[in-house]
């Protein structure tokens, strides 16, 4: 499986996603360009955390119009694998690959700490290799992550099983229904708030997020063999 | 109207009073330097140039006694950061800077544009920042005004660091009433980088190109330099000019670009420098001087973001985000393809010259032709009176206190609710501490601790100091800080390597104060021999008064430590039940 | 040459901690008399276009990049034209 | 009870980096009759007060809490007055 991490002007946590896919996981991965018209020979793309144009008018507003935009569209449309964590779910959302908003934390500060989680969908190609209600633990850090959509939404969301993390304990930020990470309908494509990213390594004091990159991997790898 | 004054006006009203300049320097100018009189824009640069800020012509005779040099030390003062060996080919480069009176004035955009400072000093050497650190000291939080300036310089700092994805992994916060009226806010970065990479901030070769690059050039903290050099009281609050406005994206920008340019296509590169206080002048004169050369600009080619900014205002404006690069001839479009790419301006402002002057064009005209080294080198160095304290001469035939304590329970819960030592979570939450996914031990431990990408080896560090200590007894105090870093920082499991501070004192005129300082570098000095660990880099604020009150003399220690295996770190945090607890030492 | 003001706000019936937040600092000062207060951002937009083009532009500036519908709405005025 | 809109800006001299980023972001767009583009925030407040110590009202708050007279000015309008 080849991964693209995408790299947009402020993007900041891209060595980030690099280096637990390259260093951590050895997959195939490659840093792609905002710049670059197309994901061609890409099996999955990323979106990391940052602040692409400095979270100016809104996070993720503008990255949303970046060259690469139409290809990362397209592969969410053909099914495979986009992901987007802190800035990446901010512009997945901007961009209208993912339902609802991302609101400025409710305490109005940004917050850098590990949160407890649960595992609300372990079906999707991301989650598959936790338990579902499992509780882990992962890093949060930003000031605009209280997930916002409207009752009809959030019902939706529910009822199709596209919740796939939830604040377990504690609401960091305000969103609503405790969501910390939504899929689309299809279940392609995922957003989330933690880091994964930040926790695949023991010297840095977690791995819970190891297992959601194993999940797409080994998926993919499987998948390539049969 | 662009010179506001001519050279005789100027003799006679003599507005560079006003600036810091004084009598006697504006007449040895006059007569020594130039032979003539200077015009407004030259009287302007002399006294940015001149002021303690630029020149440290008061602090140098102490700064003196600081040791600089040891056999791992590759650069030491003078250059934007400091530079330090840690083998197989790397360095650690590092430095401190105050941004007390833009703190103190507006938190939040001051304590924002210290960190970008900071950050162009280290990835101006070539290094990519890896981790950033403060030293932060309030007033008391009894009134709502002190919580909104704690608030609002956090924040500032937080914005900034976060945006820019560079991990803020420790630090220290205190609160004393003598920082009521005078807050200080010191940040430290820390870069990692291949020795191969060092670069100066030099320009040479007649006929390269002096290339500006970054954001536009506005009327922003005009006299930030002077300013920071003249006291502080309640009724020019209203008068300041213009604060800086930090934006950190534009410096993520420029930061990529700088490494993209120094990593990769550095032949093209003579010299690189960022524009801090005192802005074009201060960054192309110095240049000019490490270099030995001299140097023609411009300023009709400098990006301008307002109107009618006369050459004065050019030069002086501390507009953020900006950095001046000489640029091997004919690589001017090379150089300009890269900052295109990040979306940034590069523009050929000026040349290398024959000889050693210092010429400006502006609107046509020759507005300023003086000599370089009249901007740097020849700076009057000034002798300070000095005198103890009758507050320490009366200390010291006290017999010593002892405190009797009755109820430790009663006590220890007393001192933890000290805002001093009270947990800091609340605000080093809201900095981002993991970034770029090398932080081993975050803030709340001794040291902050990263690794080392793709070696065993890592880097503790942190920032320390106590106001309290150094006004007791200073010499005393500049020891204590320095045994607090190294303490930190070999509790975590690193060999110190060198260290970098801010000299944070009141009004040096005062013979009081200039002994304070005195005597505390002496105790400081004294120290890193001991520990061998060499000042590589540092910055010193002064005039730190409020309505004739002087903060207690407070130097920040800043420390980075070598870890041989970083997998051997051990955290401050008790880890186990039934683990033993030791009391070490006596 | 004509210069709008956009005004960009949460919908009615989102949650603006913003304004709650200022709301309470402005009580803890002593003023009683403050009983609700809305944040919103605003942006003063300089076109060469007037007249009718004015409209068009607005609207499409705020439907394309301004305002996030999701949670935002937005009115605009025009303070002069020239 | 009476609703005012106060505006918040920074000083005509202070850089403004969001507005300049929104502005090329706009211009990238295709929308060339943009040629300016400021931001600004602003506070819908609703007081007890009215007539005259509206004014006074708004005036301590601004002083007090909502503008950084360092960098930042106001200027505020009366929206209506029941
Ligand atoms: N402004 C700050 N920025 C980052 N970390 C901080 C800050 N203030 C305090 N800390 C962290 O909180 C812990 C306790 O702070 P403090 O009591 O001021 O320092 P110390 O224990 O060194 O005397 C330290 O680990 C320090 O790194």
């Amino acid at each position: 499986m080849r991964i693209a991490v995408v790299v947009f002007p402020g993007s900041n946590c891209d060595v980030d996603l690099y280096e637990a896919l390259h260093s951590v996981c050895h997959a195939d991965v490659e840093y792609v360009s905002h710049y670059q018209k197309s994901l061609d020979g890409f099996d999955a793309v990323m979106l990391p955390g940052g602040f692409s144009y400095g979270d100016y008018l809104r996070a993720g507003a503008i990255a949303r119009f970046t060259n690469i935009m139409p290809a990362i569209i397209a592969m969410a449309d053909a099914g495979k694998p986009v992901f987007g964590t802190c800035n990446g779910f901010q512009i997945l959302t901007e961009a209208g690959l993912l339902p609802g908003a991302l609101k400025t934390n409710d305490s109005q500060e940004f917050i850098c700490k590990n949160v407890p989680l649960e595992v609300v969908n372990s079906e999707t190609v991301f989650t598959n290799q936790y338990q579902k209600h499992e509780r882990i633990s992962l890093p949060i850090a930003h000031a605009d992550g209280s997930y916002y959509a409207d009752e009809q939404t959030l019902n939706w969301l529910e009822r199709n099983n596209q919740i796939v993390f939830r604040y377990a304990e504690e609401n960091p930020n305000g969103s609503l229904h405790n969501i910390a990470g939504i899929t689309n309908e299809r279940g392609n494509v995922l957003g989330m708030m933690p880091h994964p990213e930040r926790a695949v390594e023991s010297l840095l004091g977690n791995t819970d997020g190891l297992r959601l990159f194993k999940s797409l991997l080994e998926n993919g790898r499987v998948k390539a063999e049969a | 109207m662009r010179q506001a004054m001519t050279p005789e006006e100027i003799k006679e009203k003599k507005p560079y009073l006003d600036w810091s300049l004084t009598e006697a320097e504006y007449d040895y100018i006059r007569t020594h330097l130039l032979g003539r009189l200077p015009n407004y824009t030259e009287t302007g640069l002399f006294s940015a140039m001149w002021s303690e800020h630029c020149s440290y012509k008061k602090s140098k005779p102490v700064l003196r006694l600081f040791p600089n040099k040891n056999e791992r030390v590759l650069q030491g003062p003078g250059e934007g950061a400091g530079v330090v060996d840690i083998g197989d080919g790397q360095a650690v480069v590092f430095k401190a800077e105050s941004h007390n009176h833009p703190t103190t004035v507006e938190p939040y955009q001051g304590a924002a544009t210290g960190v970008g400072g900071i950050l162009r000093d280290i990835f101006s050497m070539g290094a990519r920042p890896i981790a950033s650190l403060d030293s932060l000291h309030f007033g008391e939080l009894t009134d709502q005004t002190m919580r909104m300036k704690v608030a609002n310089t956090v924040r500032g700092i937080g914005d900034y660091g976060n945006c820019m994805g560079i991990p803020t992994v420790a630090g220290e916060t205190t609160f004393d009433p003598c920082y009521q009226g005078n807050v200080l806010c010191n940040a430290m970065s820390v870069g990692l980088m291949d020795q191969k990479d060092i670069q100066q901030g030099r320009a040479a070769g007649i006929g390269n190109a002096v290339m500006y690059v970054g954001a536009k050039t506005g009327r922003d903290g005009i006299h930030g330099a002077t300013f920071a050099s003249a006291d502080f009281n309640d009724e020019n609050n209203t008068q300041r000019s213009a604060v800086q406005v930090g934006d950190p994206f534009m410096e993520k920008l420029l930061l990529e670009a700088c490494l993209d340019l120094i990593n990769n296509h550095s032949e093209w590169l003579v010299g690189i420098q960022d524009m801090g206080a005192a802005g074009i002048v201060s960054s192309s004169a110095e240049m000019a001087s490490e270099g030995a050369s001299g140097m023609e600009l411009n300023l009709d080619l400098v990006p301008q973001r307002e109107p009618h900014m006369s050459a004065y205002e050019i030069m002086l404006s501390e507009s953020q985000e900006r950095m001046l690069l000489c640029v091997k001839k004919g690589h001017e479009e090379d150089v300009k393809e890269i900052f295109d790419f990040y979306g940034l301006e590069a523009v050929t402002i000026g040349r290398i010259t024959p000889g050693h002057d210092y010429v400006l064009f502006h609107d046509g005209e020759e507005v300023c032709h003086i000599p370089v080294s009249s901007l740097t080198d020849d700076v009057l160095e000034e002798e300070s009176l000095e005198k103890k304290p009758d507050r320490i001469i009366q200390a010291e035939q006290q017999t010593p206190w002892h405190p009797q304590i009755v109820n430790p329970t009663r006590t220890l819960l007393d001192l933890l609710q000290q805002p001093t030592i009270a947990d800091k979570s609340s605000l080093y939450q809201q900095y981002d501490s993991q970034v770029r996914t090398n932080t081993v031990v975050g803030p709340g431990s001794d040291a902050g601790v990263l690794r080392i990408r793709g070696t065993q080896k890592g880097l503790a560090m942190t920032t320390d100091g106590n106001g309290r200590f150094v006004y007791l007894n200073p010499e005393v105090g500049g020891q204590i800080a320095l045994v607090e870093a190294a303490a930190n920082v070999i509790a975590s499991g690193a060999e110190p390597l060198a260290i970098t501070d801010c000299l944070n004192y009141g009004d040096p005129t005062d013979p009081e104060i200039f002994w304070e300082l005195h005597q505390s570098v002496q105790g400081m000095a004294d120290t890193c021999r001991e520990f061998n660990t060499p000042v590589i880099s540092g910055n010193v604020s002064l005039y730190n008064e409020n309505n004739g009150r002087a903060i207690h003399p407070t130097p920040m220690v800043g420390m980075v430590g070598l870890i041989k295996n970083v997998a051997h770190v051990i955290p401050s945090f008790v880890q186990h039940p039934g683990d033993k607890v030791y009391l070490v030492g006596n | 040459m004509t210069n709008v003001r956009i005004f960009v706000t949460y919908k009615p019936s989102v949650f603006d901690p913003q304004g709650e937040t200022i709301k309470e600092a402005i009580q803890s000062l002593g003023h009683d008399e403050v009983t609700a207060v809305k944040a919103g951002k605003f942006f003063d937009v300089t076109l060469t276009a007037t007249g009718e083009d004015v409209a068009r532009a607005v609207k499409e500036i705020a439907d394309q990049l301004l305002v996030n519908f999701n949670m935002e709405t937005y009115t605009y005025q025009v303070m002069e034209e020239a």
